[in-house]
């Protein structure tokens, strides 16, 4: 049986903690140059705001929201709405995660590079001046690597 | 009245008819005449509908079409009041001469006519659309299809010619959206975009939004009319412009931006108001500065005009300097001025059209417009000869042309009025106009016969026979200048400016009157008289026109003696130093600093920070909640 | 007959396709169109009904709002689904050179931006844009080009982290409120959202919604992939996706945050949005990404409408919406022959006549000429911004006055090109670009003739979306208790 | 208009040869003024005459087209034209059909016909002249027209007969000379350089004949153009004593003002030297435009 101020002290707990994940999670996805870190990044970002929605429903000494015989409907439980929310946005988060080292998988097939910054530049420096139905061809990527020192060898 | 009305319809139908024939038709050689004779049935419907105006009290009559819509609440009407029939008379007048001297031999060496009569027709409907608006949005749709049917009609060469296009359209879509942000101002305050209520609510509005609806409305027009400081544009534009659509322009173009300001400053908003208007600081007041920006608009443009080597940017210049005149008439708002003002408007089209055909002529025989080119080809070419000489003496506005008639008109207004230093402008671009004018024609069909040019032949009749009628038209209406005043008077009504008592001749005021009809026959009967005298005296023996000598020496063909290049050297190193180009300045520096904030914004895309934009603005946006 | 049919058709077949077209390659050629066609049977249904018998709520699974799943169809939203479904049959790929995984993603993404339109609670709104964006991402990365792969898993960085964010509004809000139903939002919002926390949660929404409504400066995404994915995925994510993204944002704001400070903030972000997509487009030397940029001052000129409280701004946001939605991917159209340098575009319009023509029409649409139909749209959104009687209102009106100016230097410069010179090396476009394109602008051509029933029929839908006090009548007939749990 | 065409006939007729005949006395006027300066005995009474019946007879007359002759014949009929203009005592001709600035008009048809004549000629030192002739037009032009501006303005009228019926109801003291002075001075500068005398002559620069107008001008063409001067003379020192010396009340008087207005002018420019083109400009447009700015304000102020 928590007290009333055991429960605040939980919240605080678990609102922290969400906030400690978003801002690490944002902190990486702005600073790292690497797609994989990058992705790792949103793992977090995701995860601290799941975390906010559980908070969200949480509530004190309730139980888990499953109607069995020893918890009836009219005992206490945490809200399950958020939790429903949840496990949406995990599976979702999964599929996108999937997708995502999916393409990454191609373009470092094809670059030989998973650093933001060359494929970055690789994407605006040419667009300016060719069709934008353009190929980039490997020596051009060499030129890149050469503005990035080493960054093709910097891979997973 | 129903059968009026079928008359505007029918108009605006005929019109349409003209686009789709002449596309139709594509690049026969037909397709001018077709279009010609289209033109001539226009002018026979709007000349049925002058013949409504037949007095005083007829005058304010209009001609509403069936042509109506409902958008959004604002009631569109089109219907041609008188003010909108004397523009469209000169406008289908313009076009018919125009397509008249294109349908003929011009047409033989030049492809893609089809473009130039689809554009000329294109024109022609969008402006009777403009000119029979009825409300303040459908003035606004008018006016919008007149911009770019000028643009097609601009760009049609390419190159330079888009180009000077480009710049033309740039210019018109700022004055459009001037235009648009002042008419839907009003719309909010006024409810309702309709003349009526327009001006009734204009009367009992605060002097502040009345100031920058004028302001945002005449910048608009003004741009349309190349006034000062818009004035860069029109010149380059008209002069790429192949030479029949350039007379079109000429001649009435640029008037749409007059009349859609005569409707807002004189109709809508009315001269005592302007008067009332007075500017803070200044002893001047609303009225004065157009009159002053019409007055400039003279001086300026006009000795632009006079450095020019291009004939045909020449004529342009001019033409921007004569619509300084026609503002300056009506903005004084006498009977005296308005008639003048709008009697000008007419002029200008008769001989400026006249003078751009007859320098078409000349390219196309030589080949050149460039006056340093040129010369002597007064023997070779005489009836284009005789265009331009009526021409120029049209737009200096001597007698007995027409254009000293409507310039008079306006003269004698400012005087009337008080205003010597307006009129002093106003004489001082007359002057301008006079030296620049006898440069061109000098420098054109006087001096040395350059030997390329020894056997250059008279344009076809088909060519020489619009531009001549066009020049016999500024002589009869200088002859009798009733005739322009009788068609003026329902304008006049329209603006709500009291008629002004005119007869056959001109008018007869107590202060000070003009009879051409004295004048005119006068001045012929004295030449007449010079020339007994003259061949009174004892007979001359002709020389050949390559027989000369300068300095005692014997000059051959083959040397360049005509002295045509800088040929004010003596005025320009005076008044060279003032040539600042200073809205040139203007201009480029708008330029650079949109390429720049451009350039600015594209950088933001190109190199793109994506997530730290993403975390700035996320951070940004919750400091604001929080503190802002 | 269930609005859940518009969302559960497109996505089962996009299950099934991949099955049949293993079985007969034909059957699944056809598959596609045949799905695409029902639902667009269903629209129209929904269409007709939604105008006889007015707007329709539906509980899904039958439980009552505010804890249950509602959809809720008005005009509008029929008017939308309408598109997404006439626009995914105009810009169907045609060319298969892999005859899976382009329909499959244009059926995931019909259904899903169907849900989008539909659902009128915060978090299925969330579950369909992701579903959207997923379905984007793939069609983007689906040319298998480098660059466009690149794009892709740039566009998905950012829009992950975007809609994580939009997640954690939505989850402060549900923290406050407990609840997500839009229509009970509106009844609680004034006592609870009124406060910084609720104001931050709307931010987060912004940003991470924006993300796709391309709304500053979360778009750089937006250059890059419509320069190099294949022009119908650009279309349909200018023409269709980013409309949805925005009418997203604007349920949220005209129900939850109605007459705060967040219209103002709406108005600010669209401003930015417009004069540096006009800029930005003013400077781009490739067709595409001039494309890209002019579509990012359309939606911020939508943004600059929804900021104006009431039907004026809905009205003048709905028809630049709609006016986009015809006109842009129209364009993109034209650009699978035209991508590229702009160079390339010289005496393009000799090349291909149609072509040439059907651009100066749209230019000048979107230029505003009048009468076309890009006039009215302008006209109403300055009315709207003038009528709002504010300083800030005024200068909006001013800004996008001047970047008219902007916008007809570059769609000019443009048209000047393609009449230029006679000899042009570009192939002329295929009747499988030009037919959709034709059919686009043939009806904005259309719309002109018929413009004044249209001005009137548009002006009654927006009197009606803005009829809110309705709307939450129909989602809450009962009157549910204001407090669930905080 | 219900006026005596008889009259108006005779009238016709006779001002043009009344100007001639003045005409011919004020160029002689003058030449004496000059010599005098100059301490010569000066030209005798008919020289003028002489001149021109010489010019007329003489055998080599160069045609070099049309157009020559045609300019020619402008020059002498636009001024026929304009005296016609030109209310003397008794008669008043067209006055009443053309105001002020027709007859100032009028007056620039004969520039723009020399201008036409030389220009056939096809001699470069002759268009030079009429380029510096123009430029100078441009030059007296400006003060003049200030000068007529405060003129109409002060009278309240452009109809000459009017302004002279004005000036001799009001006697001396409403003169044009006597209420604006600084306008009267300036009229008389701009004036008499309209004449294209020393020191505004360059562009007839009869010392050096080979660069002006008259350079390809032999014979009745240089006749005419003596009678045009003739015309020139009177027509502008009358409408000089029209202006500010209240017209002519009768003939004496009016020839006697007219004389008094050349011999003054000449006698006073006689001896300055001779201005360039653009220091005659400078010149014109700083001083006589000054002062006639000046008076314009002080007509304005009254």
């Amino acid at each position: 049986m928590m007290t009333m101020s055991e429960t605040q002290i939980m919240g605080y707990l678990l609102y922290s903690g969400a906030l400690a994940l978003i801002v690490i999670g944002l902190f990486v996805i702005v600073t790292r140059h690497h797609l994989i870190r990058i992705l790792l990044g949103l793992g977090l970002l995701e995860a601290g705001v799941n975390l906010v929605l559980l908070a969200a429903g949480f509530r004190a000494d309730a139980q888990a929201p499953i109607v069995t015989e020893l918890n009836k409907v009219g005992t206490s439980m945490v809200d399950p709405v958020p939790q429903a929310l949840i496990l949406t946005a995990i599976v979702i988060g999964v599929g996108v995660l999937a997708l995502a080292l999916a393409i990454c998988l191609e373009i470092h097939r094809k670059y030989k590079t998973l650093d933001l910054r060359v494929l970055g530049m690789i994407i605006s420096g040419h667009v300016e001046d060719e069709p934008s139905t353009y190929v980039i061809r490997a020596d051009q990527v060499s030129a890149n690597k050469a503005i990035v020192p080493g960054t093709a060898e910097r891979n997973v | 009245m129903s059968m009026l009305a079928g008359n505007l319809d029918l108009l605006l139908l005929t019109a349409l008819l003209t686009i789709v024939l002449t596309y139709a038709m594509g690049n026969r050689r037909v397709n001018g005449w077709c279009a010609t004779g289209l033109y001539g049935i226009q002018l026979l419907f709007l000349i049925m509908m002058g013949m409504q105006y037949t007095q005083a009290t007829t005058n304010l009559q209009l001609f509403s079409s069936s042509l109506t819509a409902t958008m959004f609440g604002n009631h569109l009407v089109w219907e041609m009041s008188g003010l909108g029939w004397f523009f469209a008379v000169i406008t289908v007048g313009a076009a018919l001469f125009s397509s008249w001297y294109a349908a003929g031999a011009w047409s033989e060496k030049r492809d893609g006519m089809r473009l130039f009569h689809v554009a000329m027709a294109v024109n022609v409907f969008s402006m009777l659309l403009l000119l029979s608006s009825g409300d303040l949005l459908s003035l606004f749709i008018g006016w919008e299809l007149v911009s770019w049917a000028s643009y097609l009609i601009m760009t049609q060469r390419g190159g330079a010619a888009a180009n000077a296009a480009f710049r033309y359209i740039l210019y018109a879509t700022a004055g459009a959206v001037a235009i648009l942000a002042a008419i839907i101002l009003l719309h909010q305050k006024a409810g309702s975009l309709d003349f009526e209520t327009v001006r009734t609510y204009l009367a009992q509005a605060p002097n502040a939004l009345v100031w920058v609806i004028m302001l945002l409305f005449a910048c608009g027009f003004l741009i349309k009319m190349a006034a000062v400081p818009f004035h860069l544009w029109q010149a380059a534009a008209y002069s790429q412009t192949p030479g029949p659509a350039a007379a079109f322009l000429g001649a009435i173009s640029s008037r749409m931006g007059l009349f859609a300001l005569a409707i807002v400053l004189i109709n809508l908003i009315g001269v005592a108001r302007l008067i009332d208007m007075s500017i803070p600081y200044t002893f001047l007041d609303a009225r004065t500065l157009w009159l002053w920006v019409a007055a400039i608009t003279v001086i300026v443009p006009t000795f632009i005009a006079l450095t020019q080597t291009d004939a045909r940017m020449l004529l342009a210049w001019h033409g921007i300097g004569q619509g300084g005149y026609m503002l300056l008439g009506i903005m004084v708002a006498s009977p005296l001025g308005v008639s003048g003002g709008l009697m000008h408007v007419f002029n200008h089209a008769s001989y400026q059209a006249a003078l751009f055909l007859a320098v078409t002529s000349v390219v196309y025989r030589t080949g050149t417009a460039d006056l340093d080119r040129l010369g002597g080809l007064v023997t070779r070419m005489p009836l284009a000869f005789t265009t331009m000489l009526l021409g120029i003496i049209g737009l200096a506005g001597l007698p007995p042309m027409n254009g000293f008639v409507s310039k008079w008109m306006v003269y004698k207004s400012l005087l009337d009025a008080n205003m010597p230093l307006l009129f002093l402008a106003s004489v001082i671009g007359t002057l301008g106009t006079i030296l620049s004018v006898y440069k061109l024609i000098h420098n054109t069909f006087l001096g040395q016969l350059r030997l390329e040019y020894r056997d250059v032949k008279e344009v076809p009749w088909s060519m020489s026979v619009p531009m001549l009628v066009l020049g016999g038209i500024a002589f009869i209406t200088g002859y009798l200048p009733g005739l322009v005043l009788d068609m003026a008077a329902p304008a006049q009504a329209v603006l709500g400016i009291a008629p002004l008592p005119h007869h056959l001749g001109g008018v007869t005021a107590a202060t000070g009157s003009l009879n051409m009809i004295w004048v005119v026959s006068i001045l012929i009967v004295s030449i007449g008289i010079g020339a007994l005298i003259f061949y009174g005296g004892n007979r001359t023996s002709r020389v050949h026109q390559f027989d000369n000598y300068a300095g005692g020496h014997f000059l051959t063909a083959d040397m360049r003696y005509h002295y045509s290049h800088n040929f004010y050297a003596g005025l320009m190193r005076v008044i060279g130093p003032w040539y600042r180009g200073s809205v040139q300045w203007l201009e480029t520096g708008l330029v650079s600093i949109s390429n720049f904030s451009a350039d600015l914004a594209n950088g933001i895309y190109r190199n793109a920070y994506t997530s730290a934009y993403l975390l700035f603005t996320v951070v940004a946006g919750l400091t604001w909640v929080m503190f802002g | 007959m269930s609005l859940v049919l518009v969302i559960a058709i497109p996505i089962l077949g996009a299950f099934l396709l991949p099955m049949l077209s293993h079985r007969s390659a034909v059957l699944g050629r056809l598959f596609g169109p045949i799905i695409i066609a029902v639902n667009l049977g269903l629209a129209l249904s929904i269409w007709q009904h939604v105008t006889l018998n007015g707007p329709q709520v539906e509980w899904i699974g039958g439980f009552a709002a505010p804890l249950g799943i509602v959809f809720h169809v008005d005009q509008f939203t029929a008017i939308l689904l309408l598109a997404i479904a006439v626009m995914t049959i105009l810009l169907w790929p045609r060319r298969m050179e892999d005859p899976i995984r382009e329909p499959v993603l244009s059926l995931v993404l019909m259904g899903a931006a169907s849900g989008l339109a539909l659902s009128s609670d915060l978090f299925n709104l969330f579950v369909f844009y992701e579903l959207t964006a997923v379905a984007s991402y793939g069609l983007v990365a689906s040319r298998a080009t480098g660059p466009s792969q690149i794009a892709a898993i740039r566009f998905l960085i950012l829009s992950a982290a975007g809609s994580a964010l939009a997640l954690l509004g939505i989850a402060l809000i549900y923290s406050i409120t407990g609840s997500l139903n839009l229509a009970y939002l509106a009844q609680v919002a004034p006592t609870l959202l009124s406060g910084p926390l609720g104001m931050s949660a709307f931010m987060l929404i912004l940003i991470g919604f924006g993300v796709k409504a391309e709304l500053f400066p979360v778009n750089t995404w937006v250059p890059e992939v419509y320069a190099s994915a294949s022009s119908r995925v650009s279309a349909m994510l200018s023409g269709v996706v980013s409309k949805l993204a925005m009418v997203v944002i604007l349920k949220v704001l005209i129900t939850v945050y109605a007459n705060t400070s967040a219209s103002l903030v709406m108005l600010v972000v669209g401003l930015l949005t417009l004069v540096s997509g006009e800029l930005a487009a003013y400077r781009a030397k490739d067709f595409r990404r001039m494309l890209a940029f002019s579509s990012i001052a359309q939606l911020g000129m939508v943004a600059m409408a929804f900021s104006v409280s009431g039907t004026a701004g809905l009205l003048a946001g709905f028809a630049i919406m709609l006016h986009h939605l015809l006109a842009k991917p129209a364009l993109f159209l034209l650009a699978e022959r035209w991508g590229g340098h702009l160079d390339r575009l010289t005496g393009a319009a000799y090349s291909s006549k149609t072509g040439a023509i059907l651009f100066l029409f749209l230019a000048l649409s979107l230029i505003g000429v009048p009468p076309l139909p890009g006039f009215w749209a302008k006209y109403l959104l300055l009315t709207a911004l003038f009528g709002h009687d504010q300083s800030l209102y005024y200068f909006a009106a001013a800004v996008l006055l001047i970047t008219t100016v902007i916008e007809a230097a570059y769609l000019m410069r443009i048209l000047q090109r393609l009449y230029q010179h006679k000899n042009s090396t570009l192939e002329p476009h295929r009747a499988s670009e030009l037919v959709p394109a034709l059919v686009l602008g043939g009806t904005l051509f259309l719309s002109v003739l018929v413009a004044a029933p249209l001005g009137a029929a548009l002006s009654g839908i927006a009197r009606s979306s803005a009829d809110i006090p309705a709307y939450i009548q129909r989602v809450l007939p009962v009157d549910v208790p204001k407090e669930i749990n905080v | 208009m219900n006026v005596d065409w008889k009259i108006l006939l005779v009238e016709l007729i006779l001002m043009p040869i009344v100007a001639f005949v003045v005409g011919l006395l004020l160029v002689l006027l003058m030449r004496k003024v000059r010599a005098r300066i100059e301490r010569r005995v000066g030209p005798p009474f008919m020289q003028p005459l002489y001149d021109i019946i010489k010019l007329y007879g003489k055998k080599t007359q160069i045609s070099h087209g049309f157009i020559m002759d045609l300019g020619v014949i402008m020059v002498v009929g636009g001024y026929i034209a304009a005296e016609v203009f030109l209310p003397v005592p008794g008669m008043d001709g067209m006055a009443r059909e053309g105001d002020l600035i027709t007859l100032i008009y009028l007056m620039m048809v004969p520039s723009l016909g020399l201008a036409l004549g030389v220009g056939q000629c096809a001699n470069p030192n002759g268009s030079i002249g009429i380029a510096r002739a123009l430029t100078s037009m441009l030059a007296y032009d400006i003060p003049f027209v200030i000068v007529v501006a405060g003129a109409v303005i002060l009278y309240g009228t452009s109809n000459l007969t009017e302004i002279i019926a004005i000036q001799q109801a009001g006697g001396l003291s409403s003169w044009g000379v006597a209420m604006m002075p600084l306008l009267a001075i300036g009229g008389l500068i701009s004036s008499y350089a309209m004449l294209g005398k020393e020191p505004f002559e360059l562009y007839i620069a009869p010392a050096e004949i080979a660069t002006g107008p008259m350079v390809e001008m032999s014979g009745k063409y240089l006749g005419a153009l003596f009678v045009m001067q003739c015309f020139q003379v009177y027509a502008v020192s009358v409408l000089y004593v029209t202006l500010f010396l209240g017209g002519g009340e009768n003939w004496f008087t009016f020839l006697l003002k007219i004389a008094a207005v050349i011999f003054v002018s000449a006698s006073v420019t006689t001896i300055f030297p001779r201005y360039k083109t653009e220091d005659a400009i400078r010149w014109l447009w700083k001083w006589p435009t000054g002062i006639s700015l000046l008076g314009l304000a002080i007509v304005m102020a009254k």
